[in-house]
């Protein structure tokens, strides 16, 4: 019976048919549309409304190399975003292995947009204990950080005259694959009532739901396909204004194609998740028809 | 004379009373000990003391433990002790009300408690201003002489409650705290309030653990009673459990085809359960294979694992009077590293292709590498963990899956002594109990009280 | 990268070292072979060592050697002596010295256990199943409330008839899956049909956590499909 | 002697650690630290059991040249080299040890990882039939989740991301507990049945 064997396909040939529906998708660009989800958008507009407020944008950098990969294009894309509109990015880490992380999405983004150190976005580099520094913020920044990560004394650095604590931070945004984005809720929230928002691995995502139900949680980016859906939601509004082509056309081809593909990082990723994921279901689909076939074969046979 | 709870048991088993005398006696000498020599272990063995406060990294923000409905205290301790900035000129008179500063409890003695409750204030009175200050002790040797550095911890309120609570942290213990309040009106501020004491010290007894310690007697209590019964040799009733036929089948098989059987007993430490678990179910394999003559393979991730594994082997091999079979290399460790032992395991199912493998143990998210490999080679394959997450790759994988608390059941009923089926009815009796405790929570979460609640709070 | 960007292969040696690695592991999807016995062993050669010298410059240099020998702490002889008393493994007539070691350990994390289990998988489990809390630990909303029902009533709907059921399909299914696992009582009457409505929320539960997990699994599978063509072969 | 004195050791150590619990005392924090430190330092010596195992497991089967004895070098040359580099050259950032365990152990370990993506679709392949209405659950939630993890999930059924998140919000999560309220209680019967002597098996054998 032809049906028998959907029942039993060789196990190779499942491999060989999920190992190319993942290289398929990388190598071919393939480009998937992306749908947008209600609580990655209202990060996005919560930035947009603090264009030309002067307030700035506090971003929390807490992973380390073994989350990057979710992690990282969701921390770039925002502060892409921040610096397109010209609003003051604040980088802090609480975790030791943050700082790389951190050095590397502020360098990358602003060489991109030309935002300078110290007067578009400053990284004030690694402190904790983490709580004091929740708390601390609501105070002085200053007192906080005494300098920034590249030992400049931060008294002297004229953004910070005019950020001094979460009064003059429009959102706080804590990117991490720990349980740290519970605590910004639970100090910066509640205490200071400060918005926050939350990028996080997929895996923990599910344990922040109720806090988007009570909005204490401004919004929330779950593993890539959240850093996917800010990076569309970003393009949209570059293609819009035209500030995109503007920009790639003022760089050398090398460096307009490098950082082309950089902000393209989750989206590549999320291509190949979603043929992947169709192709599991699609064997457990044809498993079952053979299964339910025979089965009612046999019993009417 | 009616027998003691741990009587001589006749079969010459050891009497526990000796030793629970010498575990009240140490007991009473080491906490004392410690409780004279602080500086001595402080200094030398420790690591700094502000490993205190690193030890709670990104752990939930410690509440304070105030179960008062009144307003939460701020729990607030400042960074860097900085100089206090001279107050301006005072005008208003000092703040009359009831300040009151004392140790905070169930601490270890670097904080105060400060309740402030003021009662006439002037018309334009805006806010409170508290000022604490402590003369840390000069540090280092006595001989070189180091200025105290006086640390000023300083905190400003809104004027919009009948009574103001604050913890303040990240003081020397036993030194001195003076406190006091000033008003503020706008920029005037006034006469500070009468100076009160408090000394920080730390604690012995942490109050808001005793909810732990009262549950943890309940399940001692029904344990010994259940361990007593099972001892005076009554009959206790435990269902059958369905994954003990197939433990036995699965051995049989294996037996039958002349092939050899794989324990896989976790990769945790000697002192997780899942482990514990697995060794008692590894006794009774092992005796059935050294019955039939059927090799037996049992790779280890956990040095010590592997010690224990391999006395448990070698003596169910002599019980059945089959030491010559005994072969010393099929117990082995592999490496610590998780995928590396996962590899390994893959290649001598691979290899050797057993008739049937157990995973039985605590896994990680290694388990579908080596439980898919093994449906490959067609194996029976009986799995049992109590890492929940885990449980579905078993699930899909194997012919059995013996499903978190099922683990210990098998253990129990497969286990040698008779005692470990009354620790099993314990365990039943004890999850009435959460039942109740779960319906009673349910009943006074709808008329409103928080009180059950707040007995379960995690304490700080 | 070293090399010059355009060339069409990686010339980094390192790299080229773990892309036969890569490589050497997949193969064994095909089957096993001599490459994925090599990659095999040499795994558990390099992981041991890498035990080995990362315990020397972490445990023995700092605790032991000069902890005890330079510093002459003498707190820290205990735990050697302990642990010396392993050697008697390898004296089959002794092995039983070394229960002395296993017990302290055995000893030291059962105590440190009990209390911090009965906190996080007693306290807080129980306390969740009727009592939503926020994560400070504050209460948030009890899990069931009749405002939720009178807010069903109010305006009926898939989303406010959830919301409302959610507190009660919880409490049942927690208790169902309980009494599940009870084992004092032959699974008989109303303790049979507990258990089947308890085999049903295991079996959605389960389904739903491996379904979760795909996605994690699947992107470190794309992770290394990048590093082979990205980085190795520069085809992306 | 074999017996006894061990069993008075865990038993001693556990109510210790059991009362360090109650006593938020600084000495009571030290004293949790320092025995942690203890803990450590027995640990490595394990190592060396563990050691000595596998040397003469792959040394015997080098010296009976039992086939495939030539992969037992392999892991007697890369353990002494990988801990001579490590001993001898140091551990730190950028030394040839962080090297090899960047490019020879990271790449091992994550391939290993990654080969769960393909198991993962043969076990759903084999196992999510529709064979009893156990097997039907497991399938219709394990689809409904994965579909509502892609974008193009939603596009098959609008709300198949929100079905999703109440799958995992309330059986899933019920489950869970369910299941670790019963795994909690394991654990503490066992961790009290060896502070007080009841559970011997990890002495090994006949006691």
């Amino acid at each position: 019976m032809k049906l028998k064997a959907l029942l039993n396909i060789d196990r190779r040939i499942i491999y060989l048919i999920m190992l190319l529906s993942v290289i398929i998708p990388l190598v071919a660009k393939l480009d998937l549309p992306t749908k947008v989800t209600s609580e990655v958008e209202s990060i996005f507009n919560a930035i947009e409304a603090l264009q030309g407020t002067g307030k700035a944008v506090l971003i929390s950098i807490d992973y380390d190399p073994s989350t990057a990969p979710e992690l990282h294009p969701m921390s770039k894309a925002v502060m892409r975003h921040a610096m397109l509109r010209r609003i003051p990015v604040l980088g802090i880490t609480l975790l030791p292995q943050g700082i790389g992380m951190g050095v590397d999405a502020l360098g990358t983004t602003a060489r991109e947009y030309g935002a300078k150190s110290l007067e578009d976005y400053v990284f004030l580099g690694f402190q904790t204990p983490p709580l004091s520094v929740m708390l601390g913020l609501g105070e002085d920044i200053r007192r906080v950080f005494p300098e920034t990560y590249d030992k400049v004394p931060t008294d002297t650095i004229p953004l910070l005259e005019r950020i001094k604590n979460y009064d003059d931070i429009g959102l706080t945004i804590s990117i991490s694959g720990t349980s740290i984005p519970m605590s910004w809720v639970a100090t910066a929230g509640t205490r200071f009532n400060q918005p926050v928002a939350a990028g996080v691995t997929a895996v923990s995502a599910a344990d922040l739901y109720p806090f988007l139900q009570t909005n204490q949680l401004v919004g929330m980016m779950g593993g890539v396909k959240g850093g996917a859906e800010y990076e569309e939601l970003l393009d949209r509004l570059e293609a819009r204004l035209g500030t995109a082509e503007q920009r790639f056309a003022a760089m050398t081809a090398e460096d307009a194609a490098m950082y082309k593909t950089d902000r393209y990082m989750a989206r590549q990723i999320m291509n190949p998740q979603s043929i992947a994921h169709l192709t599991i279901i699609a064997f457990v689909l044809l498993g079952n028809v053979g299964y339910l076939l025979t089965e009612r074969g046999r019993k009417r046979g | 004379m009616t027998r003691t709870l741990f009587s001589q048991q006749p079969s010459g088993g050891f009497t526990a009373q000796p030793l629970l005398w010498s575990v009240i006696l140490v007991l009473a000498l080491a906490t004392p000990l410690y409780a004279e020599a602080p500086a001595a272990t402080d200094s030398s063995a420790a690591p700094p003391a502000s490993a205190g406060s690193a030890a709670s990294p990104a752990s939930p923000p410690p509440a304070a433990p105030d179960t008062s409905a009144r307003q939460p205290a701020l729990r607030y301790s400042s960074v860097t002790p900085e100089a206090a900035a001279p107050p301006p000129m005072p005008l208003l008179p000092p703040p009359t009300g009831i300040l009151s500063a004392e140790d905070a409890p169930n601490d270890a003695g670097k904080a105060i408690l400060v309740t402030w409750r003021p009662q006439s204030a002037p018309d334009d009175l805006t806010g409170y201003r508290l000022r604490a200050e402590q003369l840390k002790p000069a540090a280092g040797k006595a001989n070189e002489e180091k200025p105290a550095t006086p640390y000023v911890f300083e905190h400003s309120w809104p004027a919009n409650q009948e009574e103001y609570r604050i913890v303040i942290e990240k003081l020397v213990p036993g030194v001195a705290v003076n406190v006091s309040v000033q008003a503020v009106a706008g920029d005037r501020y006034s006469e500070p309030s009468p100076v009160q004491i408090a000394v920080p010290k730390g604690n012995w007894f942490h109050t808001g653990k005793i909810p732990v310690g009262l549950a943890l007697a309940v399940f001692i209590g029904f344990l010994l009673i259940f361990v007593q019964k099972s001892r005076s040799g009554a009959k206790l009733f435990v269902r059958k459990i369905a994954g003990l036929e197939a433990v036995e089948d699965a051995v049989g098989r294996a037996t039958e085809m002349g092939r050899s059987i794989l324990y896989v007993p976790g990769l945790s430490s000697i002192s997780d359960v899942a482990t514990i678990a697995s060794l008692s179910i590894l006794a009774p394999v092992a005796r059935k294979a050294a019955t039939y003559a059927t090799k037996l393979i049992v790779p280890n991730r956990d040095p010590i694992v592997f010690t224990v594994a391999r006395e448990v082997v070698k003596t169910s091999f002599n019980q059945v009077g089959r030491p010559d079979l005994y072969d010393d290399n099929s117990v082995f460790f592999i490496t610590d590293s998780q995928f590396g032992f996962a590899a390994a395991v893959d290649g001598i199912i691979v290899r050797e292709r057993p008739a049937t493998n157990f995973f039985l143990g605590m896994f990680w998210a290694e388990s579908l590498v080596m439980a898919e490999t093994g449906a490959a080679t067609g194996a029976i394959q009986i799995a049992g963990t109590d890492a929940v997450n885990q449980i579905p790759f078993f699930i899909v994988s194997c012919d059995y899956t013996l499903m978190g608390e099922e683990l210990y059941a098998a253990s129990a009923y497969l286990g040698t002594e008779p005692i470990l089926l009354g620790t099993l009815k314990a365990q039943d009796a004890v999850k009435l109990l959460i039942l109740g405790v779960i319906i009673l929570g349910v009943v006074t979460s709808l008329v409103g009280s928080t009180a059950l609640f707040d007995i379960l709070r995690p304490p700080q | 990268m070293t090399a010059s960007a355009t060339a069409w292969i990686s010339t980094d040696l390192w790299v080229w070292v773990a892309a036969i690695m890569t490589l050497a592991i997949f193969s064994f999807l095909y089957r096993d072979n001599p490459l994925y016995k090599f990659a095999e062993h040499l795994f558990v050669g390099v992981s041991v060592g890498y035990a080995i010298a990362v315990s020397w410059d972490r445990v023995f240099l700092p605790k032991i050697w000069t902890g005890l020998v330079l510093h002459r702490q003498w707190s820290m002889l205990p735990p050697v002596i302990l642990g010396l008393l392993y050697i008697s493994f390898f004296f089959p007539r002794y092995t039983w010295i070394a229960r002395y070691p296993i017990s302290f350990m055995m000893g030291f994390s059962a105590g440190v256990a009990l209390p911090l289990t009965v906190v996080t998988d007693i306290f807080i489990q129980t306390r969740g199943t009727f009592y939503e809390s926020n994560a400070a630990g504050d209460p948030l909303a009890p899990i069931i409330s009749v405002a939720k029902f009178q807010e069903f009533a109010a305006h009926p709907g898939v989303l406010s008839a959830l919301n409302a059921l959610y507190g009660p399909l919880l409490l049942l299914g927690v208790v169902c899956v309980m009494l599940f696992f009870y084992f004092s009582h032959e699974q008989k009457g109303p303790l049979k049909v507990a258990g089947m409505v308890g085999m049903v929320y295991l079996m959605i539960g389960f389904g739903a956590s491996f379904g979760y997990t795909v996605m994690a699994r699947l992107s470190l599978l794309i992770g290394r499909i990048q590093f082979l063509l990205g980085e190795w072969l520069r085809v992306l | 002697m074999k017996t006894t004195i061990p069993l008075a050791i865990t038993a001693i150590m556990g109510v210790i650690m059991f009362v360090q619990y109650f006593v938020p005392h600084q000495s009571s924090e030290n004293f949790y630290f320092f025995m942690l430190d203890w803990t450590r330092v027995i640990g490595i010596f394990a190592l060396l059991i563990g050691l000595s195992s596998l040397i003469r497991l792959h040394g015997q089967k080098i010296k009976r040249q039992v086939p495939g004895w030539g992969y037992s070098i392999v892991v007697i040359v890369s353990l002494i080299s990988m801990a001579c580099v490590g001993l001898f050259d140091g551990v730190q950032e950028g030394s040839l040890f962080m090297k090899l365990y960047l490019y020879l152990m990271a790449p091992l370990q994550s391939t290993m990882f990654a080969l769960l993506a393909f198991y993962i679709t043969s076990a759903a392949y084999r196992a999510f039939r529709a064979r009893s209405w156990q097997a039907t659950l497991l399938l219709i939630s394990g689809v409904i989740v994965m579909l509502g993890r892609i974008p193009l999930g939603d596009m098959i059924w609008s709300n198949m991301s929100e079905t999703t998140r109440w799958i995992m919000i309330l059986p899933t999560t019920a489950a869970m507990r369910g299941i670790r309220l019963g795994v909690g209680l394991g654990m503490i019967a066992t961790s009290l049945k060896i502070v007080l002597g009841i559970e011997r098996s990890y002495l090994g054998g006949r006691v």
